[in-house]
């Protein structure tokens, strides 16, 4: 077991993985995208109150959960690179921001999409918006920090402290529905026991965060790939690997 | 033991009487507060009743703002000097060390301003309910504000891009604490009970304290090498 | 239901659009900017390899 | 801690009192090899000079060994353990002085040493006062080193030494702004902390001399 | 003349391309200007009136503590690393070069302050006509206040007490360019004219170009010996 | 302006190509006289060495000279005028390095030396890239002084004097953190300034040998 997560966390043997299961999980990827963008679009039926325009739920939701779910990944990658000093973790660490902060985007730009037609306006100071919006500086200064070091170690360990203190915004952005009277959507879908939404309309819903999910999975392992190369450059199986992609070429 | 408090409170005197011989240090955000608050009536007119509205919240922010602009230099001028360079070669922790400069930063910038802040809300006429709320609160979140803040601090000091990044950083950081001081504030106007928000920020405070000067002094390791 | 209506959205075609479309695209951009950096690294790191054994 | 005896004793009796090895240490710096496979092994006594133009890695040598930077290749051991895995003892046992002073400008030369004392962590060899007067500075106590000139600041950074009871010394260029008396007396000490069995390592771009010493050197870069 | 010229531009590049080396000079008033415009509604509360009735108030206060805290560092460095004495000692009238620095600043702190403060009134929905009215103060108003607020750094660079001298000097000069700002702004929302306002920063803008690098020059000066 | 000739040439000519004068001059910090009544002539070609302990007021002489701080009596002239009143054409005349460099370590060499050329007020006697080979910086010249050693720092400090025009250099500790080679540089330079009938005026505590030119010595403090 000891030995197995020893391979693990070896950069060659990760590097391998990776090159291994990219494929498989952009093709899980763009089929399940199919399957959600289908039931979203196509099957679920129009909502009774907001009609039509419900249907920016299937990417804003998603992006919206991808936005806080890649922030506790990549701060708990961050600290276990930063406690065990695994390469791996500070790889993975480094590879989750831009993607992370592509989601909050995401989140932002589609929620305010959906905000004009329901709200009337694009944009309202409120406790979710705002703190949605800090999150996508947090991600900033993450990548921000990263880029300020030259050293690759430096660099990981200094951004993954600012991660794991940049973790206590999750829960509040999560609950600040509950806490603030806000004109955001409460939970709707994320309650426990029973979601208030039709069965219909969840399904697309659940599929579209799964995609989204592999989604991310597919480019962290892309991205991971490129930044073990680069940590590992002065080793000699990456010398071999270059000189076998050279000699290909 | 004794040697360990002894470092502390050197490190701590150090800090307090270099800020006395450049009262610049000492006085800065303070006379930021009042500034602001001088300002004030000025800038939104006199209408009592939108006074009354702002004013926890104006204070609230310029405390932020004064702890995060004087934490600036918290350990610049240690890092120019070379004096944290000795820091860390010194024979204690630097955790010790560095939560001697953070409770003297504290002591310089957090505790007048309690103080101040509390004679303005007084002077701008606060209910005593809020008045209270403003001052548990402040007395709760500016310790975290110096704590939170060192780290940034210390894992951008002497970066070619320092002052941005440090505000970048600092600013998602500081926004809990501001909200539920907020919130808290609110609740007292209200007249609603509001230990929730204290309890978040006790919290806060012990969390921080246990944790931030490791945090930081691990940072500042980081940077010297 | 016409392609039109679907295009259409009940009125709400452009939000709807928008929405996707962005995030079509900042999805897209995510992929091709990885595959990009991997290319870039590895034309480097080939450069510095080579510089080293020439050494 | 080291103890104050005559170096004789010590290198007869316990040749491992302390000992410090460096073996294949490399620094790397804006992609130039300032430094590659450097080894030395000093024990109590020995006196290292680092030489070499500017530029050429003295202080990052230096601040590789006092631990302030990561060395791109090689090891440090005191004591035969890695300093990496050791670093408090090997800290206590350490007082370095750069091209920094690493004095406040705002306090008085005898407020500066009272921190000194207060982080090195064990009680000072010295009165203050007798530092003071060694470093002939008595009489400036209660002036702030803003209103120094600079071989007065250089002389408060320098009492460190006097004050220090770690074993090995790293001095860069510490003669910088002294004038003959004061580089007089830094070579006194600087002896007398050999001869005691001390460690010390250190560079200078001046003619030095150092009584019942011998010097090792070291060169840093091409030449 | 042409030599004079070209004295002027390199310091005014000089110090252009320190903030940008430096990016923290640069951008820090710019950040300080998000955070606050971020923090807001959390202080506030989300009232949209409220808020658009505090808009135009904060917005100044932040660019007047912008601008006083960003002076503050305008000759730190050049006196801490000696490029202040070589100023003083160079061929060409101290005036100039001083002037050349506070146009760097203006350029870098003032300008980038302007166009983000009516970014963000926009965002706060600020009616137009006050929109108008606040970018005109602005433009007015923040060479002045980077103008004056030079002397005051001058005089108290490298002293004990710099900040809080500094603060207590620049604050009584700053606050009439305030009030007559707000009050623009007022009757700007008023649909009152203004224009006895602008005049009056305009004559502030003319007396502190003729006069303050002068000034600045020779409190300079002072400081040295 | 200097014109680049020997010194013999201007000697015999026209002796009051360049001229000097101090007289009483007196300096107090801290209530302390730091020195009284210090007069002496420079003229073309002339080479004036302010020795004196740590904290005997060489700086603050030389500050005085370079009229960054005020005397407490005495005066100074300058070709027979009193500096006060003719303080420009003095300070275009007039290069001084003091103990801080005067550099800005977020810019890179060259950018330093072309701001230094533009306050000169002058064009500058070398190339900038002769200046940067002079002080041994070639290929260094895109990086910030900030990634520099203290040597190479002052360096470009230095390097003001190969752009400068000025008559009277004033020199405090000019040798501070350089290497042999980079002190020899700078003691060639100032022979050669001699040589050509400047002024130079320089305080430092490492002997030093220049050639082909006898070095006043002015004495402050007790001893
Ligand atoms: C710029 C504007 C918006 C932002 C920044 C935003 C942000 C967010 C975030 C961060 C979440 C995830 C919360 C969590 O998982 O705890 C979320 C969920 C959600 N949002 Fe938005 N949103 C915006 C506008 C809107 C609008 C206009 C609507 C609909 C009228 C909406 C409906 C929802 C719904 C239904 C959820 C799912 C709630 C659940 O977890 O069950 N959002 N939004
Ligand atoms: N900024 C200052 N303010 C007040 N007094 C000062 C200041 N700088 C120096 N002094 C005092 O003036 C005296 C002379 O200082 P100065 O710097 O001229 O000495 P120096 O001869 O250059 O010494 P060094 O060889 O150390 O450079 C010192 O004894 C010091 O106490
Ligand atoms: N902070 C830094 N960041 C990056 N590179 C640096 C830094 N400081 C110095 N260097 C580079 O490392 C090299 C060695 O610098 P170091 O300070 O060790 O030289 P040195 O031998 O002490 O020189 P000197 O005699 O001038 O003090 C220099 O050539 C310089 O370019
Ligand atoms: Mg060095
Ligand atoms: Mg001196």
């Amino acid at each position: 077991m000891l030995k197995q997560f020893h391979q693990l966390v070896s950069p060659k043997y990760f590097y391998n993985l990776a090159v291994l299961l990219t494929p498989w999980f952009a093709w899980l990827t763009i089929l399940l995208m199919i399957a959600g963008l289908y039931g979203g679009l196509v099957f679920a039926p129009a909502d009774y109150q907001q009609g039509e325009s419900f249907r920016i739920i299937y990417v804003h939701v998603p992006s919206a959960w991808m936005s806080l779910f890649i922030y506790v990944v990549m701060a708990v990658a961050g600290g276990v690179g930063l406690i065990w000093h695994i390469k791996i973790a500070d790889v993975v660490a480094k590879s989750c921001a831009p993607i992370g902060a592509s989601f909050t985007f995401l989140a932002l730009a589609t929620g305010s999409l959906w905000g004009k037609p329901m709200w009337g306006t694009w944009w309202v100071w409120d406790a979710r918006l705002t703190s949605e919006l800090i999150l996508l500086f947090l991600y900033l200064g993450y990548m921000a920090l990263q880029s300020a070091f030259d050293d690759r170690r430096v660099a990981a360990r200094a951004s993954a402290i600012l991660a794991l203190v940049g973790l206590v915004n999750i829960p509040i952005i999560h609950y600040s529905v509950e806490w603030w009277s806000t004109l955001h959507q409460g939970a709707t879908v994320s309650k426990m026991d029973a979601p208030s939404i039709h069965i219909d309309m969840l399904i697309p819903l659940l599929i579209m965060a799964l995609a989204f999910k592999a989604y991310f999975v597919t480019i962290v392992l892309l991205r991971s790939r490129t930044e073990i190369l680069e940590y590992e450059c002065n080793s000699s199986w990456v010398s071999k690997l270059l000189n076998k992609v050279e000699s290909r070429t | 033991m004794t040697s360990y408090w002894n470092a502390f409170r050197v490190i701590f005197l150090r800090d307090i009487i270099l800020a006395s011989r450049y009262r610049a240090e000492l006085a800065n955000p303070l006379i930021f507060f009042i500034m602001v608050i001088v300002l004030f009536p000025f800038a939104f007119g006199s209408d009592p009743d939108l006074l009354r509205r702002v004013t926890a919240g104006m204070i609230w922010i310029t405390a932020l703002l004064a702890s995060s602009l004087s934490l600036e230099g918290i350990f610049r001028s240690d890092y120019a000097d070379g004096s944290a360079e000795q820091m860390v070669l010194s024979g204690y922790p630097l955790t010790l060390l560095v939560a001697a400069k953070i409770a003297a930063h504290w002591c310089l910038t957090g505790l007048p301003l309690i103080i101040i802040a509390m004679l303005t809300a007084y002077l701008l006429s606060l209910p005593t309910q809020a008045l209270q709320a403003l001052f548990l609160t402040l007395f709760l979140g500016t310790p975290v504000l110096s704590l939170i803040g060192a780290i940034a601090v210390a894992l951008t000091v002497g970066l070619r891009s320092g002052g941005m990044l440090l505000s970048l950083i600092i600013l998602p950081l500081y926004m809990p604490i501001l909200i539920f001081s907020m919130l808290a504030v609110e609740n007292a106007m209200a007249d609603i009970p509001f230990d929730a928000e204290l309890y978040f920020l006790s919290g806060m405070l012990v969390l921080s304290v246990t944790l931030a000067p490791i945090a930081t002094a691990y940072s500042l390791r980081i940077r010297m090498s | 239901m016409s392609i039109q209506e679907f295009f259409h959205m009940g009125g709400y075609g452009f939000y709807v659009w928008s929405s996707y479309g962005l995030t079509a695209i900042v999805l897209i951009f995510n992929v091709i900017q990885s595959l990009s950096l991997q290319r870039k690294t590895l034309r480097e790191l080939k450069n510095r390899l080579r510089r080293l054994r020439e050494k | 801690m080291m103890e104050r005896q005559t170096a004789q004793d010590d290198h007869t009796e316990d040749a491992g009192l302390s000992q410090l090895e460096v073996s294949g240490l490399e620094c790397i710096r804006q992609d130039i090899i300032l430094f590659q496979d450097i080894s030395f092994k000093l024990q109590s006594g020995d006196l290292l000079q680092v030489d070499g133009l500017n530029g050429s890695g003295k202080s990052s040598l230096l601040r590789i060994l006092a631990g302030l930077m990561q060395q791109n290749a090689g090891k440090i051991s005191w004591q035969r353990k890695e300093i990496s895995t050791c670093r408090y003892e090997y800290q206590q046992e350490l007082s370095y002085i750069g091209h920094l002073n690493g004095v406040k400008d705002a306090l008085t030369a005898l407020e500066n040493l009272r921190v000194m004392v207060a982080l090195a962590g064990s009680k000072p060899e010295f009165p203050l006062s007798k530092a003071l007067d060694q470093i002939e500075l008595v009489g400036m106590e209660s002036i702030p080193l803003s209103r120094m000139s600079a071989g007065q600041k250089r002389r408060v950074a320098l009492a460190r030494l006097f004050i220090t009871k770690a074993a090995i010394w790293l001095l860069d260029e510490p003669f910088t702004s002294l004038d003959a008396s004061g580089k007089l007396v830094i070579e006194r000490l600087i002896a007398e902390h050999c001869a005691c069995g001390g460690i010390i390592i250190f560079s200078t771009h001046q003619p030095m001399e150092i009584k019942d010493c011998s010097i090792m050197h070291i060169h840093l870069g091409k030449k």
